[in-house]
C-alpha cells in the first residue's frame, strides 16, 4: 500500500519553570497557539487535536474538556497517556492521525503543571506509580525500615538503582554522570525555554552538590517544571506549502518491556538488569527498520534523549544503537556527544534541565524537529541535521518511544 | 483455581492535595467579589461573553486581554435547575441529604455563559424556567469564591 | 554555587484548592503474598514457575506475559543470591520527617546510618527482590556481591520476616 | 480510508458490581478470549492498545502493570484515557497508516474500587466549578434532563421506558451487570431519588469489567476468519465545556454521526442501520442520542420509545444487549457496544439477536452530558 509521509509544520512551547501566573488552560494553549503560528495554520485548518498528561500530578481529570475550547474545540480530540513517555505517544499518536489518512492537520499538546501539586517536586505523581503496591506491602507485614529505606534511600524511584545497574555493566564512574550533567545545563543555558540554565557549568561544580542518594547527587535530578509543547503535523502537500523546510516524521515505534520494578501489587517480574532496556533496544531497531535507516551511527546526526538522570543520556544512546553497549562514556570523554561534537545529545539541554514530565516526550520530538528546520535558535547544532532521534522513557523502565525524523520524506 | 482469590487492599489515610494557580483573568474575577461585583470577559470580535472570564474566545479563537472585560448586574435567567437529594462526600459516596439543596442553571444578564449555582430563599415549588434571579452575597465579602452564597428569586 | 543557576520563575496569582483521595480506594490483589509469606513462615523464598519457558517468579506472579498463560505451580528458591544494584541513603538524623515519622525517634533506624536498599536476585529465581543490605560497610557495598537472608528471630508469615541479606563470610 | 480494517475478534467479561477477580486477571482474560475467538496466538499481533484511567485504577501509569496481562509483552503498545471506542479509533490509525497489520484494544474498569462519580467530579474546572462543589455527572445530567423535559415536554414515565427496555433487554445477556426481575416504568419511577428528576434506574450502574477486541486489515482479515466486520465509518467530536455548550442537543454527537455516516456511504440512516448500540449513562440521554443520529427530527424521540421503534422488535433496535443501563465499566463501556455491535452482525448474539442484521452503529463517550463522542459504523458484507 501507498503510505503516506507526514511532517511537522510548526512547534511551540512555554517557558518553563514556575508557571504560577497561568491556569492549566492558559498554558496549555499559549504552546498549541504558539505551534499553531508557527505552522501558519488557525484552528479552522486543524481537523483534530492529540493531548496527553499524566493526570495524577496536576489533580484534573482529562483537563481538555475543561480547557479545549481555549485551542480548537469543538473538534475531534483523542487523549494519550503513558506515564514519561506520554509526551512522546502524544507526537506519535499526532502522527498516525495524519498517516492513517483520516485527518491532514493535527495538533498534537501535552503539558504538566507540576506546581499545582501541594507536594514538593513531582512526588505526588511519582509517589502514585508505587502507591497501590506500598499499600499492599504494608498490609502484607512489611517493615517500617524497609518502608523508610524505600522512601529515603529510592527517594528517586528506581533510577537511582538503575545507575547502579548501569555503572556495574558499563564501568563508568560518578565522574561521568557529573560531565553528563554539567554538559546538559550548559545546553539548557542556550535554549530560552528550559527551566534550569547554568551557564559554564563544570562537572566540578555538579561534583559539590549533595546526595540524594548514591550514585545520584542533587546536580544529576531533574527539576519538576511548568510548561506544554505543542507540534502541527500535516500531509505532504499541506507540509510542503505550509513551512519552508518541514521535519519530516520517517518513523515512530513505542514498544513496551515486562515492568522493569514491581509488577502488579508487588508481583515478582523476570527482570534483573534494570539497564537491560530491551524495550528501547527494539522501538530503535524496528523505527530505523521503518524509516529504513541501515546504519544509525552514520546516517543519525544528533539525538534528543529522555534522561532525568544522566546515566539516562549514556545508557539510552548505546540502546538506540549510536554507541556500542557499555562504551557512551568514552564518547562523553572524547567530547563526542557535546553540542558541536560529531553526535550531539540533547543540545536542548534534555529532561535533566526542564522537566514538565507529560511534555517532556514530545519536546524531545520538537526538539529534534527545531534542529532539522534550523530553528534551534541559540543551541543550534553546528552541523546539517539530515536525520535525527527522538527518545522518551517512562513507566516502570518498561516504556519507551522512539521517532526518526528527517530533512526529506520517507522514501 | 482456587488459588486465584482476590482479597482487598485498603490505603494509608492519604490525601493528595492541589493549588491551581487561576490565571490573571480569574484572579480578576475571583477579587472583584470583594467589591461584590461579577466580572465577564467579552470577545472584541463576535461579542460572546464569557463568566467566568477566560482568555481566549472558544467560539471564534480571538485572544480576550483584561481590557475586554465587562461588569456584569448580578442579575439572570433560570435556565434550568435540579434538586440534589443526594450529594457526593468526597471519597465516591452519594449521602442522603436532610434538606434537598437546588442546583440552578444560570445565565447572568449580558453574559453568554451558564453557571451553575445553588439558589437559595426559594420554595421548590417556585423553582421554574425562566424565573429571573439575582445574587446573594456574603456580608462581609473577601475577594474569594465562597463570598458568594446562592441566587435567589430577583423580585 | 547556587546563584550561578538560573530557574525560570513567574509572579503568583492567587490559587484554589482541592484534593484526591488516594488512600481511599479499596484496591483487589491476588493472595500471592499470602503465599509467599507462607514460605517465610518456615524460612523459604516461595516463587512461580511458568511451565513454558520455566522462568521463576519471585514473590510469586500469576500471569506469564512471554508464554501469556497462567502460573500455577510454585517452587521454592534458595535464600542466598546477589546483589543486582544497590544505593546509598544519606545518613538518617534524628528530626528528619518520612511520611510524617521520626525513623530515628520512633527506633526504626539509628542515628547516622547509612540504609542501603538493594535488589537481590535469590540463586533459582529469575526476579529481583527489593530489600536492605545489613552488616556492611556502605564503603564494601558492590554490585554481584553474594548475599544471603537474614531471617527474623522468629518468622511470623509477614514480608518483614525478611530483615534484609548479608554478605557470606 | 486507505485500508480496510475489520473486526476479527472480541471478548468480554460478565460485568459485575464487584466481582472476586483483578484488575490483571479480567484483562487476561479478555485478551485471552480474543485471541481465541479469533483463532490466532498472541505472536500474531502487532499493536496493543490500552484504555485504562489513572483515576479509575488509583495508579498513575496504570497501564504499565497490566502490560503482560494484556499480551503486550514486546509489542508496539500506548494507551488511551476516554473511552474504549477512542481506543478502537487509534487502534485503525496505525493499521491505516501501514505500520501495523494487526491489533488489539483492551479496555478496563474496576468501578468497585473507586466512584466514577467522584472522578467525573474533577473534570470540572478547577477554579470555579470544583470550588462551587455541586456538579458531577449526574447532577449535570439532571439538569440536562430537566430542560430536555421541558423543552420537549417529555414526561418522567417517557424517560423511564428507556430504562425498562435496556434493563428488559439486559436480562437476556448473560454479560450484563444490571438483572432486576420484570423491570417496569413504575419500579423505575419508585427507585432512589438522586437528582431530580434522575433516579437509581435512570443511571448505568457502577461495574467492573473488561472487554478486548481484534482489528485486522483486509489481507490479514481474511486470513484469520470468514466472518469479519468491516469497520465501515467512524466520526468523533468533542463539544465546549458545560458552561458554553447546549445541553439541549448532542452537537458534537451530531458532528460525529454525520462523518461517520459519510464516510460508510450511508444517505438515510434510520433505514440503512439494522441496530444501533449507544452508551447512555443515564435514560434520557438515550432519547437525545436517537435525534442526534438522525434517527429522528429534534424534540422526538419519545415517539421512538413510545412507538418500540428502538425495541428488539422494531424498525431500529436499540441497545438490545442493554446498553449503559445494563452495565456500564466505564472506559470499557464503547468498547461493548463495539463488540455488541458486531455480534449482531456475526448472528452471535444469542438470546438477544436480531433477525438479518447487515449494518449496525456503535456509539462510545466521554465526559459530562456527553461532551466527546464517537460513532461507528459495521457492516458484515464487502
Amino acid at each position: 500500500m501507498m503510505r503516506r509521509n507526514v511532517a511537522i509544520i510548526g512547534c511551540g512551547q512555554t517557558k518553563h519553570g514556575r508557571l504560577r501566573n497561568v491556569n492549566t488552560a492558559e498554558m496549555i494553549s499559549e504552546a498549541a497557539w504558539n505551534a499553531m503560528e508557527d505552522a501558519k495554520v488557525t484552528p479552522d485548518e486543524v481537523d483534530a487535536i492529540v493531548v496527553g498528561n499524566m493526570q495524577g500530578f496536576g489533580g484534573i481529570y482529562d483537563t481538555e474538556l475543561w480547557a479545549g475550547e481555549l485551542f480548537g474545540a469543538p473538534k475531534p480530540f483523542l487523549r494519550i497517556t503513558t506515564g514519561g513517555t506520554t509526551g512522546g505517544s502524544v507526537a506519535h499518536g499526532g502522527y498516525y492521525s495524519v498517516a492513517s489518512g483520516l485527518h491532514d492537520v493535527v495538533l498534537a499538546v501535552a503539558w504538566e503543571k507540576h506546581s499545582d501539586s501541594k507536594e514538593r517536586g513531582a512526588t505526588t505523581g511519582l509517589a502514585h506509580v508505587a502507591m497501590a503496591n506500598m499499600f499492599h506491602d504494608l498490609q502484607q507485614g512489611a517493615s517500617l525500615k524497609w518502608l523508610v529505606s524505600l522512601v529515603t534511600g529510592a527517594a528517586i524511584g528506581v533510577s537511582a538503582f538503575q545507575a547502579s545497574c548501569y555503572m556495574y555493566r558499563s564501568g563508568c564512574k560518578v565522574e561521568h554522570l557529573d560531565m553528563v550533567a554539567a554538559k546538559d545545563r550548559r545546553n539548557a543555558a542556550k535554549n530560552e525555554y528550559a527551566h534550569l540554565r547554568w551557564p559554564n557549568c563544570t562537572p566540578e561544580d555538579i561534583a559539590k552538590t549533595e546526595w540524594v542518594s548514591y550514585p545520584l547527587r542533587f546536580g544529576h535530578v531533574c527539576p519538576a517544571s511548568d510548561g506544554a509543547s505543542a507540534v502541527v503535523f500535516a500531509e505532504e502537500k499541506i507540509a510542503k506549502k505550509k513551512a519552508e523546510r518541514p521535519a519530516w516524521i520517517k518513523s515512530v515505534a513505542a514498544y513496551a518491556d515486562e515492568p522493569n520494578w514491581l509488577g502488579e501489587n508487588s508481583q515478582g517480574t523476570a527482570i534483573t538488569d534494570l539497564s537491560e532496556q530491551l524495550e528501547c533496544i527494539i522501538s530503535a531497531k524496528e523505527a530505523y527498520r521503518r524509516a529504513g535507516i541501515k546504519d544509525p551511527r552514520k546516517e543519525i546526526d544528533m539525538a534528543e534523549i529522555y534522561q532525568p538522570f544522566p546515566h539516562q543520556e549514556l545508557m539510552f544512546s548505546e540502546r538506540l544503537d549510536l554507541f556500542d553497549d557499555g562504551k557512551a562514556w568514552i564518547a562523553l570523554e572524547e567530547g563526542q556527544t557535546e553540542i558541536d561534537g560529531s553526535m550531539p545529545l540533547d543540545p536542548s539541554g534534555g529532561v535533566i534541565s526542564t522537566n514538565a514530565i507529560g511534555s517532556s516526550a514530545m519536546q524531545r520530538v520538537l526538539e529534534c524537529a527545531l534542529q532539522i528546520m534550523g530553528k534551534a535558535g541559540k543551541h543550534q547544532v553546528p552541523k546539517d541535521v539530515k536525520n535525527a532521534v527522538a527518545h522518551g522513557w517512562g513507566g516502570s523502565v518498561n516504556f519507551t518511544t522512539v521517532a526518526v525524523l528527517g530533512d526529506s520524506p520517507r522514501r | 483455581m482456587e488459588k486465584r482469590e482476590v482479597i482487598k487492599v485498603t490505603g494509608l489515610p492519604i490525601v493528595a492535595g492541589f493549588r491551581w494557580s487561576v490565571g490573571k483573568m480569574m484572579e480578576k474575577f475571583i477579587k472583584s467579589f470583594a467589591d461584590k461585583k461579577i466580572i465577564a470577559a467579552k470577545c472584541p470580535k463576535c461579542g460572546y461573553t464569557y463568566v467566568p472570564p477566560r482568555s481566549r474566545c472558544g467560539k471564534c479563537y480571538t485572544k480576550i486581554e483584561e481590557k475586554n472585560l465587562v461588569e456584569l448586574s448580578g442579575k439572570g435567567t433560570l435556565t434550568g435547575y435540579t434538586t440534589a437529594y443526594v450529594e457526593l462526600d468526597g471519597k465516591g459516596i452519594f449521602l442522603d441529604l436532610d434538606n434537598p439543596k437546588v442546583i440552578g442553571a444560570i445565565k447572568l444578564d449580558d453574559s453568554d455563559s451558564t453557571i451553575f449555582m445553588p439558589l437559595g430563599e426559594i420554595d421548590q415549588k417556585n423553582v421554574k424556567e425562566g424565573i429571573k434571579v439575582k445574587v446573594v452575597w456574603k456580608e462581609e465579602t473577601k475577594g474569594e469564591i465562597a463570598d458568594i452564597l446562592y441566587f435567589k428569586p430577583a423580585r | 554555587m547556587e546563584e550561578k543557576q538560573i530557574k525560570y520563575k513567574t509572579e503568583e496569582t492567587i490559587a484554589t484548592e482541592g484534593e484526591w483521595p488516594v488512600g481511599d480506594y479499596k484496591y483487589k490483589a491476588w493472595k500471592h503474598h499470602e503465599e509467599f509469606k507462607e514460605g517465610l513462615k518456615e524460612k523459604k523464598i516461595v516463587g512461580s514457575i511458568c511451565s513454558g519457558c520455566g522462568r521463576v517468579y519471585v514473590p510469586p506472579a500469576y500471569i506469564c506475559g512471554r508464554c501469556f498463560r497462567w502460573m500455577e505451580e510454585r517452587t521454592i528458591v534458595s535464600d542466598r543470591g546477589i546483589i543486582t544494584s544497590f544505593v546509598l541513603s544519606n545518613p538518617m538524623k534524628k528530626g528528619m520527617k518520612i511520611l510524617g515519622m521520626d525513623p530515628v525517634d520512633m527506633g526504626i533506624v539509628a542515628d547516622g546510618e547509612v540504609l542501603i536498599p538493594c535488589m537481590v536476585k535469590f540463586d533459582g529465581s529469575d526476579s529481583f527482590v527489593q530489600t536492605i543490605l545489613l552488616n556492611v560497610d556502605p564503603k564494601d557495598a558492590k554490585v554481584g556481591m553474594r548475599v544471603q537472608v537474614v531471617w527474623a528471630k522468629e518468622p511470623k508469615g509477614q514480608l518483614s520476616d525478611i530483615e534484609g541479606v548479608e554478605p557470606i563470610k | 480510508m486507505q485500508r480496510k480494517i475489520a473486526i476479527v475478534g472480541y471478548a468480554q467479561t460478565h460485568h459485575e458490581a464487584d466481582p472476586p477477580n483483578t484488575r490483571e486477571g479480567m484483562v487476561f482474560e479478555v485478551a485471552k478470549g480474543a485471541l481465541d475467538k479469533a483463532g490466532i496466538t498472541r505472536e500474531a499481533i502487532d499493536t496493543v492498545i490500552n484504555v485504562s484511567s489513572d483515576y479509575q485504577d488509583g495508579r498513575t501509569i496504570s497501564n504499565l502493570f497490566l502490560v503482560m496481562a494484556e499480551g503486550a509483552y514486546l509489542k508496539d503498545e500506548s494507551k488511551v484515557e476516554m473511552d474504549g471506542a477512542f481506543g478502537v479509533l487509534y487502534a485503525m490509525m496505525r493499521i491505516l497508516s501501514g505500520t501495523h497489520d494487526t491489533a488489539m484494544v483492551v479496555g478496563v474498569t474496576q468501578g468497585s474500587i473507586f466512584s466514577p462519580h467522584q472522578i467525573s467530579f474533577y473534570t470540572l474546572d478547577p477554579t470555579f466549578d470544583r470550588q462551587i462543589g455541586l456538579l458531577n455527572d449526574v447532577a449535570a445530567a439532571a439538569i440536562q434532563a430537566r430542560m430536555y423535559k421541558n423543552k420537549y415536554d417529555v414526561s418522567d414515565e417517557q424517560i423511564a421506558m428507556v430504562s425498562v427496555k435496556n434493563l428488559v433487554n439486559a436480562t437476556s445477556n448473560p454479560y450484563a451487570h444490571r438483572r432486576i426481575p420484570k423491570p417496569t416504568v413504575k419500579k423505575v419511577l419508585n427507585s432512589k431519588l438522586y437528582y431530580d428528576p434522575i433516579r437509581e434506574l435512570n443511571i448505568s450502574p457502577i461495574s467492573d469489567g473488561a472487554c478486548a477486541l481484534i482489528l485486522a486489515s483486509e489481507e490479514k482479515a481474511k486470513e484469520i476468519t470468514d466472518a469479519p466486520v468491516w469497520v465501515k465509518g467512524v466520526g468523533n467530536c468533542q463539544d465546549s465545556y458545560l458552561r458554553d455548550r447546549n445541553l439541549l442537543k448532542l452537537e458534537s454527537l451530531e458532528t460525529a454521526a454525520k462523518k461517520a455516516y459519510k464516510m460508510a456511504g450511508l444517505k438515510d440512516p434510520p433505514t440503512e442501520l439494522d441496530v444501533a448500540e449507544v452508551t447512555e449513562r443515564f435514560s434520557h440521554e438515550e432519547l437525545m442520542i436517537y435525534e442526534a443520529l438522525g434517527l429522528c427530527k429534534e424534540g422526538k424521540g419519545k415517539i421512538l420509545i413510545e412507538t418500540g421503534v428502538t425495541e428488539r422488535k422494531g424498525q431500529t433496535p436499540v441497545n438490545p444487549s442493554g446498553g449503559a443501563l445494563g452495565a456500564d465499566p466505564v472506559l470499557a463501556t464503547g468498547l461493548v457496544r463495539i463488540v455488541e455491535a458486531a455480534k449482531q452482525i456475526r448472528g452471535e448474539a444469542g438470546k438477544y439477536q436480531i433477525q438479518g442484521v447487515r449494518q449496525a452503529l456503535a456509539h462510545g463517550q466521554t465526559g459530562l452530558c456527553a461532551q466527546s463522542n464517537i460513532v461507528f459504523i459495521l457492516g458484515g458484507e464487502r
